[in-house]
């Protein structure tokens, strides 16, 4: 895991919350977008975190909501919640 | 200390590492209200504790809270002037725990004045659901040594 | 000060003739439940303020809170005890004013400590409506040197 | 207006409160019940407060709610509210 300041062309940041984080044994990548690499939904496959994302986990790009079909910009923060439970 | 919101609903968001005491985070929200604005007639309050016993009825440790730095602080805030907006509250406090909590201590506090009851209950109702569902909070169990993530929100 | 009543659910009622701070009832009231009580996870509260001008919209000098004495005790005793029994709360606090409110001041405070925060909101909500239709309190309007009897409740 | 702490046989202790106790020009008054008044009801017309009591006014007797048509007994105090206007 490497924490750049400005990361290279192609690079996002990934980030795992709390269950997942644990279940992947990771919370935080940079990772480099593999050609085909699109969306956060692509990003999943890419870092074989399943199929399909699940409906109960939610996409945040750059910390705000966003659909997982979004296009992925290099620079992006890319997160993926599991059900949210505060309050 | 977070500074209010440039529209027109000024919303203090918090967000604690350490225990607070609602009634004192209350006192100085009302404080800083007073010399600002006009009277406002009607303010509602709510504070959520950590309960002592797990889901499932075992006693609970602690209560773990993991949350999504920065952007939990932008959503509470965007929640917060989307109800005020909604119901035309004038003010909204928002303060929520984060890290290891006690039982019986305050995870979440929310306060809303307005210039009629209706407003007030309703946006305090409205944003706690909103921050259980739509805020990067996630909590975890911890009994007998062992943590365990919480699967979904009590029951209203 | 009164005793909390011999039912199940603790009810305080407080009728008071001089200004009161709203947090310092919250602090006393909060404090009296701890040693008795397991944790209630949900608390919730209102507090009413008298508004700076009258419903016609003149300036108000003060707001008379006139009252039947020993049936407004008992009448905010039962709605009360009605209240936190239909949804299951574990204590209530209900405070009013009586006699002449400044504008500001604080004239009601209800608060509703329950297991969890739908039968917390749900009570105050309920109980508010309940004192402000069969408690026995009458509103008098003073601006200009005049009285004048308020007609109804102001909308929710 | 008299105050006695056990009122005699066939007397009530009527109360009026807020615009009602102005408009009337008295709040508390001991009252004999004349032949024929057995209730509120009656008890409002016999103090010719009008003729019959208006939904608006509720009536409480020893410091409860009750119908207008509740039979009174010596000793009761008799309440007529005016709307409520508390919280």
């Amino acid at each position: 895991m490497s924490h750049q300041a400005a990361p290279p062309d192609g690079v996002v940041r990934v980030r795992l919350f709390a269950a997942l984080r644990e279940q992947a044994g990771w919370g935080e990548r940079q990772i480099r977008l593999e050609a085909g690499t699109a969306s956060a939904a692509d990003l999943w496959r890419q870092l074989a975190l399943g199929a399909d994302v699940p409906t109960t986990i939610r996409v945040a790009i750059n910390q705000a909501f966003a659909a997982p079909d979004t296009p992925l910009r290099p620079g992006d923060e890319v997160a993926f919640l599991p059900p949210i439970t505060g309050g | 200390m977070p500074t209010p919101s440039p529209a027109g609903h000024p919303i203090v968001v918090r967000l604690l590492e350490a225990p607070f005491q609602p009634l004192e985070l209350l006192d100085a929200w009302q404080r800083s209200r007073e010399p600002s604005m006009a009277v406002q007639a009607a303010e509602s309050h709510f504070i959520g504790r950590v309960r002592p016993t797990t889901a499932s009825g075992a006693p609970l440790e602690a209560l773990e809270l993991e949350h999504y730095p920065g952007m939990s602080e932008a959503q509470l805030q965007f929640l917060a002037e989307a109800c005020a907006a909604r119901h035309g509250a004038g003010a909204v406090l928002v303060a929520h725990r984060v890290g290891r909590i006690a039982p019986g201590e305050a995870i979440v506090l929310v306060a809303v004045q307005a210039d009629r009851r209706g407003p007030a209950l309703r946006c305090v109702q409205e944003l706690l659901e909103d921050l259980k569902h739509h805020a990067p909070f996630w909590k975890r169990e911890w009994s007998g040594g062992s943590g365990t993530w919480v699967a979904g929100n009590t029951p209203l």
